[in-house]
């Protein structure tokens, strides 16, 4: 799988319509992940189901999608960009998200991303990604029935990053990506109750930039696959220290409220000049250099 | 595309208490509350309302004074309205926006065409366009004479010289029997306009914009579909390629054109599956 | 243990010295609780040991410290302010805490609070309270040791909050402090190198507050014992918040660099007027009341 | 207390290149670099240097144009003035600041002690006093001739009339001989001053603190303390309840009284021990 840039939309961000796909390609984007699909159509939470904080935003959105069956549709379409099409999956078990993925790569996506790390719905996301063993399962179970990339989102809410990375490429991931939201939650205090209908969601934004970098480059030195950076990617210089931090593309999500789709532009934009700047020919030679003492 | 149309800052949920509710028909209710950020909104503009422990839902602005008193028209539909309705002064509600665009502002001769609450934002519209309009025609439909919303408030906003004010009932309990679209050919076939406005619901606005289209006047119709977000994030508003909590709600005919085989006939569910709109 | 007010001086801001201390009780602390303190003196890194994010702070100063018996001065002089002192203990071993925590008692501290999640020295703080087994064997030699409470510091870097809340009440925690600052890097593109001196330091600050009441929101319900909320704590909204969540009482630290000693009589303030306004009589009445439906 | 002592937006690091070097003694050189942020510094301000990979230092400022073109004075003391020393031209530093208090600027008859790159801020705050003083006399202390720092510097900043720059060497290679305080009781005795400013080894300031204190001059002096965060969090720096980061660098001899038993005296070490000064 090539990109055209290290840049890539975030899973769930404008990801359910092939039509919203194809205006963050036009804004630049060197890969687009879909929202977050499973086997049958899920409604998500009731609203609220995004929070803002003072530099972030917390959402508890209930994976909503039509499931996988209505997707393909989505797919086909969004296959006709020019960029690579990753399809991200959750499931309830490991055959659940072996069947959806199949699906999607029957449908014509050029990878999947498995949404082992949703931390506000039940028994998926990060359920699974924070238990080795379930994790190696599905990861397993996706790679011997897709014969595409299979990228694996990581949870930044386990004690230990390294172990959850290792067993995923043990079992077989060709990619991590990380992260996926923080858990956290805002309470309004005129009311005293919790915003989101779900209380409890993940943080995305600024305000987890350097959570997620440190799980980059904590990952780095284990696995050698590569990782793609995401969380609370905002400008160039974020994606650089991304990049040397370990990461090989990152992926923006938040961000695009502020900024909209050329985002992907303006950021590819800042990272070459970076490159030629510091007299380098390609992000591959500067992926993972914060290392080098 | 500016930066300033990416700006999030009216995102974060304040929480206010509701200052007065008046019934304005047995399904319509009023309520105002004071908000600094909303206090220049513009017409066409939305909030979201948060019912704490209930929902959170988009609601036009109905009208925002400079001193931060701002009104929203809340028609009982489900839940969310209905807990909304049994709201009393005093009550504790939260709100996130102003979000996203608004009609703009055109000078000569203008046609609104609204049905239900949706002739919320037009009332709001009019009070913007009242110096600037040489004539206005105001089509106000509802289903019987009782739901027939802001027929005064429309009244007081623009000199009667001007401006004329046309109701449609379904059952013909007032004004002109049938859909506010009915009278609106027979108007584009009389009158030259410059600009024709319209909310309410989605097929009356398509007939709206055929009947537009078919006589050439330019037209921006204000779309609601499901909000989350409503800062563009989500994608649970999409029609087309657009975001209507963003890129809308108010839309012109170019873009109407761009999404025709949606606009009317089709919209997103709560599980991002296209549905025909009821 | 009383206090006068529910905020409290969080462990390593302006806490080596007992004059110091003296300010900030003098700003309006209903408790002040010391910088760590371990048996033997530590210079802690060096420079840089802290570098500022967009909304929050990464420090990784590395428990600079003079050790116990030299400390013990300090704290004979900062138990003559009249509020509660709270000393900061670390270790290397189940002994060295409970060694640390007996003169610290000895010489006259009201309570201990263990810092068992420090994210940036090896073979304590975090190392320890994110391995159920050592960090229960910690709590127990301690309390075998003194006859004073005994907080219990939580590291917000751990797959399960709960589980860790749940061993540490269990070996008898008297209360339990949420949370220590949240595992981040900072890395500069210009020279493609990590800042701190040791790389990895620990977020504190406005940013990691949805995560921190998050962790005092979900421990509430399955522990007994006050929870002492902690984390990018900067006015009165930010405390009720996290008494709403189940915090007794609050610590702040971080906000202290912006707002002065004097932030603490503002938040209470802040939080007296709320709960008059509310018409609650003390804070007791409002601890978790988030939690009601 | 004003919440704006409390602001820290200056507190993010940002990277510069080194701009020019100049050897000003054998163990002293200057650095300038760009950094918007501190073109407004005041005399006796510092900022915290980041040398990449080495340490971050805290250094007095020696000049802020309003340009954005700032400089420093560094004397190679150890690893980490080491490493400042060897770099060149072109090369990345990392700058946090400006932080802390700065000598208020008197009007009238001023004294100035200043030994080592203590003469820095000195040099900085003549020129902001030039216009406003009626006599300057400035006392500037070294081991050896060739250690005396910014004489010139000194003699073009304030008019000749009004100035008298008085050296001092330990080896009497130039001036009087002795410590920079030899000329400070004869000076006091003769003359009344407004203002004494003093910066310089902990030792020579106290020494001259003492004899202000007698003579019943007022005088600030800027003290030196292990500096971390340098935005009042980490307590390094604090001599008695004072942070020296935020509340200093600069104390007036009202203060200095508080702290009598510091001043001069002991220091915390990296570990926070109290240990005397050497
Ligand atoms: C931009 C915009 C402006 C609006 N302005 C007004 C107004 O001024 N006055 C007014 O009375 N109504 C307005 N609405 C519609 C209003 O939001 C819905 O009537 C309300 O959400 C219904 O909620 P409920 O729980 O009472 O009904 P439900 O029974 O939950 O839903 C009834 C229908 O309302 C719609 N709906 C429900 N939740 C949402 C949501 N989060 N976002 C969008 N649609 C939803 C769905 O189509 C649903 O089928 C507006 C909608 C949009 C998108
Ligand atoms: C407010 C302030 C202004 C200063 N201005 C200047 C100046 O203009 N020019 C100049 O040459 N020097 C100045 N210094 C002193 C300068 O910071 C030290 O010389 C330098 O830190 C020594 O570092 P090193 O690694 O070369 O030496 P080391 O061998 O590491 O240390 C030598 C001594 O320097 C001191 N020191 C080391 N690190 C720090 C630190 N982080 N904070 C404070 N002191 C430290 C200690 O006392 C140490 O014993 C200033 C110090 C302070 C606090
Ligand atoms: C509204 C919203 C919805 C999201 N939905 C998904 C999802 O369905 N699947 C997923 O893996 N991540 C989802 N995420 C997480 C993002 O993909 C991303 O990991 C996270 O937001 C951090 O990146 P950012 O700070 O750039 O947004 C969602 C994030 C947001 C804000
Ligand atoms: C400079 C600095 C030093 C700290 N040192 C300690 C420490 O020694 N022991 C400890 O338990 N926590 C320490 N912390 C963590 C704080 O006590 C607190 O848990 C954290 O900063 C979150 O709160 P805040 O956002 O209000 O700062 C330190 C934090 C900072 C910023
Ligand atoms: S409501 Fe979320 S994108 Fe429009
Ligand atoms: S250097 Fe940290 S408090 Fe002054």
């Amino acid at each position: 799988m090539r990109l055209a840039n290290p840049t890539m939309l975030a899973s769930g961000i404008l990801g359910l319509s092939a039509e919203s796909l194809g205006n963050i390609v036009k804004g630049g984007a060197g890969a687009i992940v879909t929202k977050s699909v499973g086997l049958k159509p899920r409604k998500g939470y009731s609203n609220p189901t995004i929070v803002q904080t003072s530099c972030g935003l917390i959402n508890a959105v209930g994976l909503p999608n039509p499931g996988i069956n209505e997707f393909v549709k989505e797919i086909r379409e969004a296959k006709n960009f020019n960029v690579p099409l990753i399809v991200s999956v959750y499931g309830f078990s490991a055959e659940e998200y072996a069947k959806v993925a199949k699906k999607a790569v029957d449908a014509g996506a050029d990878a999947v991303e498995l949404n082992v790390s949703c931390p506000h719905v039940r028994e998926t996301g990060s359920e699974i990604g924070q238990n080795p063993e379930v994790l190696a399962e599905v990861v397993r179970k996706v790679k011997a029935s897709v014969p595409k990339p299979v990228l694996v989102k990581l949870s930044p809410n386990v004690t230990d990053m390294v172990e959850i990375a290792e067993v995923a490429t043990e079992a077989g991931a060709d990619a991590l990506t990380a992260i996926n939201t923080v858990k956290a939650i805002a309470i309004d205090p005129e009311t005293a109750m919790p915003i989101l209908s779900n209380k409890i969601g993940g943080l995305s934004g600024t305000a987890i930039k350097p959570i997620a970098i440190r799980c980059v480059y904590e990952i780095y030195e284990h696995v050698k696959v590569p990782i793609i950076g995401c969380g609370g990617i905002t400008n160039w210089q974020d994606a650089v220290e991304f990049i040397l931090a370990g990461a090989t593309a990152i992926q923006i999500g938040t961000a695009i409220a502020q900024k909209g789709p050329s985002v992907f532009k303006a950021v590819t934009r800042g990272i070459n000049a970076y490159l030629k700047r510091k007299g380098f020919k390609s992000v591959n030679e500067i992926v993972g250099l914060s290392h080098r003492n | 595309m500016k930066l300033s149309a990416y700006r999030i800052a009216t995102n974060t949920l304040r929480t206010t208490r509701i200052l007065s509710v008046k019934t304005e028909s047995p399904t319509v209710r009023t309520f105002t509350f004071k908000d600094r950020q909303c206090a220049n909104a513009k017409p066409g503009q939305f909030l979201m309302l948060w019912i704490p422990g209930v929902d959170e839902i988009p609601l036009s602005i109905l009208d925002a004074k400079e001193n931060g008193i701002i009104s929203v028209a809340i028609k009982k539909v489900g839940e969310a309205t209905q807990a909304l309705h049994n709201k009393k002064v005093g009550e504790i509600i939260g709100i996130r926006g102003p979000f996203g665009n608004s009609f703009t502002l055109k000078e000569g001769r203008i046609l609104m065409v609204s049905g239900g609450t949706g002739t919320a934002p037009m009332l709001f519209l009019s009070k913007k366009l009242a110096s600037r309009v040489t004539r206005l025609i105001s089509v106000i439909g509802a289903k019987t004479r009782d739901e027939l919303l802001f027929m005064n408030g429309m009244k007081k906003t623009v000199d009667k010289e001007k401006t004329q004010i046309i109701a449609t009932t379904e059952d013909g309990s007032y004004g002109i029997k049938g859909l506010a679209t009915t009278p609106v050919e027979r108007l584009l076939e009389k009158e030259k306009f410059d600009m024709i406005y319209t909310c309410g619901p989605e097929q009356m606005m398509r007939k709206v914009f055929d009947l537009a289209e078919k006589y050439g006047v330019a037209l921006e119709a204000s779309l609601e579909r499901l909000m989350r977000c409503a800062v563009g994030l989500c994608g649970s508003c999409v029609i087309g390629g657009y975001c209507v909590c963003k890129e809308g709600p108010v839309f012109t005919a170019e873009q109407l054109r761009e999404v025709k085989n949606e606009f009317g006939v089709s919209k997103r569910d709560f599980d991002g599956r296209k549905i025909p709109l009821e």
